[in-house]
């Protein structure tokens, strides 16, 4: 990532006991250790602190995007279950595939929380450079691949990952995250087809949110079910309801078995709803009214699961305020100290193009040292 | 006459074309219930209904192509893709359908399809919400592609893109959607395509440009004024078909040229105008042919003015070409 | 088709009777004729005359090609009972979106013979004035649009052509001929979502003919069947077997019937085996055995159809003798004229690229004029 | 040393490479059991096995962005596109994924993918099986494209391009993948990218060509010479990077240059070599220059002979040249 000087707040910390359960000495190859395969007791815990932060992370994004100090954000409140069960259920040398609301599972991953908010404000601290927008994260390390707006381009990468580990003879497994948009694309057709027919251990993880900006699911296509579509290249669906954060890990760690011991790809639908507007650019009231979006809030994951937790004696309100006080506190940390990062050398632009500058493009990077910044006008 | 923004003017010749006649249809991402993400489409499903205004499924190979079925079969569609960088789904069904379809049956089946798509940097929509790739369309026989600079003209190459027979591309600078306001006329008033426009006549050097660029060349056309030097600008608008006349008789007279655009300096554009003076009007060159482009980098982020041509760099390139030889 | 005043031999005459069926002054919305509904009597007849015809072209230029005197040729062998019942069951009023292998569709639908020659020999008589290789036919009248070589593109031309049909009211459906490895397309799930979405009246009629060039349909997608893949896009596919005309007619009826009525698009998918090459630049020994292309030519759909007729009273060795030497002799002065027409006009190079060529193709064409086709050198 | 047509030294090249690196692995259409529509993959999937030599699916956004995710987990894929007019189902993966993954993931996750094509004409393959669109890549920040027109360039290029850590965008003119033969190293000999090939000095005219329109542009060298025209003949072979020196310093010899290719000539490649020209070697420049191109038409089928460049268009224009000014 290229940031190791800097303090990095690994929220792989607040989801305590995952190490410890999922050794990642065992052989890989061996059936998984039972307790890995539900989500209870400290786990469940952690799944809850990251889904709390990941929700309060999106509040406080949102409103530093109303104040014009990041220039776009795409919040992900109500998919915050399916976004820690599926990522707590995969292996640190599986690889991720995602699209632009899977931020927390950086996080789960183990990515900075400071990694993650310097991406936001495309500083000096950013692992990519400052070349993209908000929420297009890349973390080589966590083998989180990096972020495209184009919607599915990323379905056919988590395939042909998928192929080589197999080709490597590696236990590992890639999952790709798309929205119930992304099963019109190209790349859902192609990737779905390709990995049925290469049995590529792939987890496509469909969050089914109910919209693509202002088209409802219902009018995307018009199948039953999306998990209905994996039957479409040979190989299952499920339908798993994604405001349940137990429910989901079961169904990637059970796609995840299915991929690694050679059966082929599973196709996941997971029910959510996007709470929020699509981005900071759009505005849902144009195009959806307001009991639907109070219904969802009636199912909202992370209200179930602390009324959950709550029952279970395992949290409490007092100590639900303190972990959102904490959390706070951290989120504007991590924001203060990228406020204070120096913002990208502007020569950079000519870097990673290539591997090596072309001569084309160090005569470039000269032209472009000649003409003093003071000249440039904001748009 | 009504005072305008671009993007209501594109809005206005869209709702004046689908006014004037039925087989004129809208389909694309969000274009509907929505008005379009960036409210061009605003206000047509609730005139034309959702028979005439389609929200699609997100396919941009689905749109363009029964964007030509529907067109094959008779009517004239207009699609919009929601960002030109969002086109390449669609691509197979543009270079090796759209812009062929007419010539390989020898006539038999014309494509009466327009693409309309906001393109463009200035809005820090880094890689994927900034690019300028119309030198892809330009390359490609049997497309024609247009961009407008100013409200008039968007409405009127708009209303002349619905007419035409042809595929067209029209490539909307999503930059100056909201920044430049101009009277347009009202009423079925075209612009015809393959002719430029002078936007300030000068006597120096030529400077051509398109979209979002002429304002950026004209201001720095009326910067270097007081220096001494004479700038004429000429916005290009039309780059298939392109305006040669007008291009070579702008440089037989200044002798030198400057070109502007966003998209990178490698085969944009800019080679191909620089290239037609370098073999139809070298004997009245007497500097060398500046270009100033975005680099030949993707675009970024973070350093979007870094990437994007400016008044500084359109001025000292005029400076320069103005010294010369 | 531009070519008024040459003679035309139209098939439509083979296919004597299907006018008097359907008769194009009914009033299109009522329900069909039942005598419609099914191939019989002389219908029938006339589908297994154009059958022979068909395979009759497919020998004829094959040694063409072989014989240097077409550039190219893609053979429908084993596929002609498929093509045949198809396009019977269709109305002149509706539109056919083809690929390259559906030239007896045209002939169904009234183009002359000698207009598919024209087009194989890429002279002055083509309707496409020599723009395309062999096998690329368009022809206007026939509402028989124009094919091109990347495989699927036509499908969501099929889509948006009902949808336009639709929109005008217009009783009309359309349909889409393509091949199993077209269904791994980007069109066909582009175009099979947006029908779903639609209710397009559209006939998605795909030639499982086993290969796509050296690949196995099994490898080409771990489905089932093909005709399944309509359930993920919300509406049904039907198998057929391809090697029975009166089935396969009864299933494009049937889906035609539902088209029209608003009842959505149908999937079809006719079980068929090609017969011959990919095309005359393929060697398929290359990859598939003979036994399977023994196995296959026990089903060919021209000796069932022989034997059937015969078995009735309908036909007999001696009406097939004369038939088979009429058609040929009706091919070889097709030929033979074709060989006869002049060659296209050099200086046409320049037109229909728009419909009124620009100055820049106008300077183009004068520069052609003056480099005097003796200097040319051919590749 | 070895004596091969241009196919069989793509063969060996990719023989090579698997021989050396077991990352190396092949897909593409028909590329196993057939060993390729054109033969170029022949033999591979004996000597390799089915792992390493993958029959795919007919999608080309498949293949294309199979290979990326292979690439990005550590292989390097080179994937076959059977023809170059058949990769558009793969553009948004190639321009949008392919180009974009290192710069914007900051240098994290490079794209090591070969993607090769077939292309051009001259084999009566009409519009769907000539065509030379290699701008719509050179366009494209990102990528680099090479052209060999010899067997030794053709094997010396590739094994570059496999070794390459950036994408590469291989294109093989099948017009002469068997009509031309020469001598190719044996082993892992690579031709590095970057640096043109001068195939005949020349002192009066430049002309600049690569693929299959090299032997045309020589041949047309050769004729003039009789008539007292040195021209000297440049196979720039690697596009993306262009050998710009090479260019520039063959002009400010002869002041005068033609180029030479197949594609359309409105802003194709040869654009580019002009552009460069009038900026960059303006003032050594004593005449026009002139582009000898296929014509902004869609690619024909009965008039192929009439649409590419030959002996003869290539002749004339460097006599043209040579005489002006
Ligand atoms: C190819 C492409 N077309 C259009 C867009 C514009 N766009 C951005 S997000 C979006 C909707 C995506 O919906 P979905 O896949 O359901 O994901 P969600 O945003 O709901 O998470 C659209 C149309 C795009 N990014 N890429
Ligand atoms: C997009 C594209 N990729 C590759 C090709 C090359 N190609 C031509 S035909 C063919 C196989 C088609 O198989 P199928 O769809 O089953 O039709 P069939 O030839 O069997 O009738 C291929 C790969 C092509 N024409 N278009
Ligand atoms: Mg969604
Ligand atoms: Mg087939």
């Amino acid at each position: 990532m290229g940031m190791p000087s800097r303090p990095t707040l690994i929220v792989r910390s607040l989801v305590a006991g995952r190490r410890s359960v999922v050794s990642s000495t065992a052989p890989r190859s061996a059936p998984a250790d039972p307790a890995s395969e539900a989500l209870g007791g400290a786990r469940l815990l952690s799944a809850y602190r990251t889904m709390v932060l990941a929700r309060a992370l999106d509040e406080r994004c949102l409103a530093l995007q109303r104040q014009g100090r990041i220039g776009f954000y795409a919040p992900h409140s109500g998919e915050e279950a399916a976004l820690v069960g599926s990522a707590m259920a995969m292996e640190p040398d599986d690889w991720i595939f995602p699209a632009y609301r899977e931020l927390t599972v950086a996080l789960v991953r183990g990515t900075s929380l400071q990694s993650v908010v310097d991406q936001l404000f495309a500083d000096a601290g950013d692992a990519s450079k400052g070349r993209q927008m908000p929420n297009h994260f890349a973390f080589r390390e966590q083998h989180f691949v990096s972020v495209s707006s184009p919607i599915g381009t990323q379905i056919t990468h988590a395939v042909g990952a998928a192929m080589a580990a197999r080709y490597r003879k590696a236990p590992v497994a890639t999952i790709t995250y798309f929205g119930d948009g992304a099963t019109s694309s190209n790349d859902f057709h192609a990737g779905l087809n390709f990995a049925g027919v290469f049995r590529a251990p792939t987890i496509f993880f469909c969050q089914n949110n109910e919209w693509a900006i202002s088209l409802p699911r219902e009018r995307q296509t018009r199948s039953a079910t999306l998990a209905m579509k994996a039957e479409a290249y040979g190989f299952p669906g499920v339908v798993v309801d994604g405001n349940d954060v137990g429910e989901v890990y079961r169904a990637v760690r059970a796609a995840r078995h299915r991929a690694v011991a050679g059966e082929g790809p599973t196709l996941i639908e997971a029910q959510v709803y996007r709470l929020g507007p699509h981005s900071t650019s759009d505005d849902p009231r144009r195009y959806r009214n307001d009991q639907e979006v109070e219904a969802a809030r009636g199912r909202d994951p992370i209200h179930r699961l602390r009324t959950e937790l709550t029952k279970a004696g395992a949290w409490d309100d007092a100590r639900d305020a303190a972990l959102v006080e904490d959390l706070r506190g951290t989120i504007a940390a991590a924001i203060a100290r990228a406020e204070a990062t120096p913002p990208v050398d502007p020569l950079s632009l000519f870097d990673d193009v290539f591997a090596r500058a072309t001569p084309r493009l160090e005569a470039e990077r000269e032209e472009c040292a000649a003409h003093p910044a003071a000249e440039r006008k904001s748009p | 006459m009504t005072e305008l923004t671009l993007v209501q003017a594109v809005n206005r010749g869209l709702q004046e074309a689908m006014r004037s006649d039925p087989d004129v249809v809208v389909l694309g991402e969000d274009v509907g219930v929505n008005g379009g993400v960036f409210r061009a489409t605003e206000g047509l499903l609730k005139e034309f209904g959702a028979d005439r205004v389609l929200d699609t499924p997100l396919s941009e190979t689905g749109i363009v192509g029964s964007a030509i079925g529907m067109a094959l079969y008779g009517l004239k569609p207009v699609a919009e893709i929601q960002f030109l960088d969002f086109i390449y789904p669609a691509f197979d069904q543009i270079v090796s359908e759209l812009a062929k379809m007419r010539y390989r049956s020898g006539g038999q089946f014309p494509c009466h399809v327009v693409v309309r798509a906001p393109y463009g940097g200035g809005i820090k929509g880094g890689l994927y919400h900034s690019q300028s790739t119309e030198a892809y369309f330009c390359h490609t026989a049997g497309l024609k592609v247009v961009i407008p600079s100013t409200p008039a003209d968007a409405k009127g190459l708009l209303l002349s893109a619905v007419a035409d027979e042809d595929p067209v591309i029209f490539l909307e600078p999503k930059r100056i959607y909201r920044s430049v306001t101009g009277e347009v006329p009202d009423g079925d008033q075209r612009v015809p395509f393959g002719v430029a426009r002078t936007v300030r006549p000068g006597h120096d050097v030529s400077v051509f440009a398109y979209g979002a660029m002429v304002p950026v060349a004209t201001e720095a056309a009326a910067g270097v004024e007081a220096e001494g030097i004479s700038a004429e600008v000429i916005d290009l608008r039309s780059l298939v078909p392109l305006d040669e006349a007008a291009v070579l008789a702008s440089v037989a007279k200044t002798g030198r040229a400057v070109v502007v655009h966003e998209a990178a300096r490698f085969c944009g554009f800019g080679a191909e105008v620089a290239a037609l003076l370098a073999e139809r009007a070298f004997f009245s060159l007497k500097a060398p042919i500046a270009r100033v482009t975005g680099y030949d980098t993707p675009f970024p982020y973070a350093l979007e003015n870094v990437y994007l041509p400016d008044n500084g760099r359109v001025a000292a390139a005029i400076r320069a070409t103005a010294q010369a030889g």
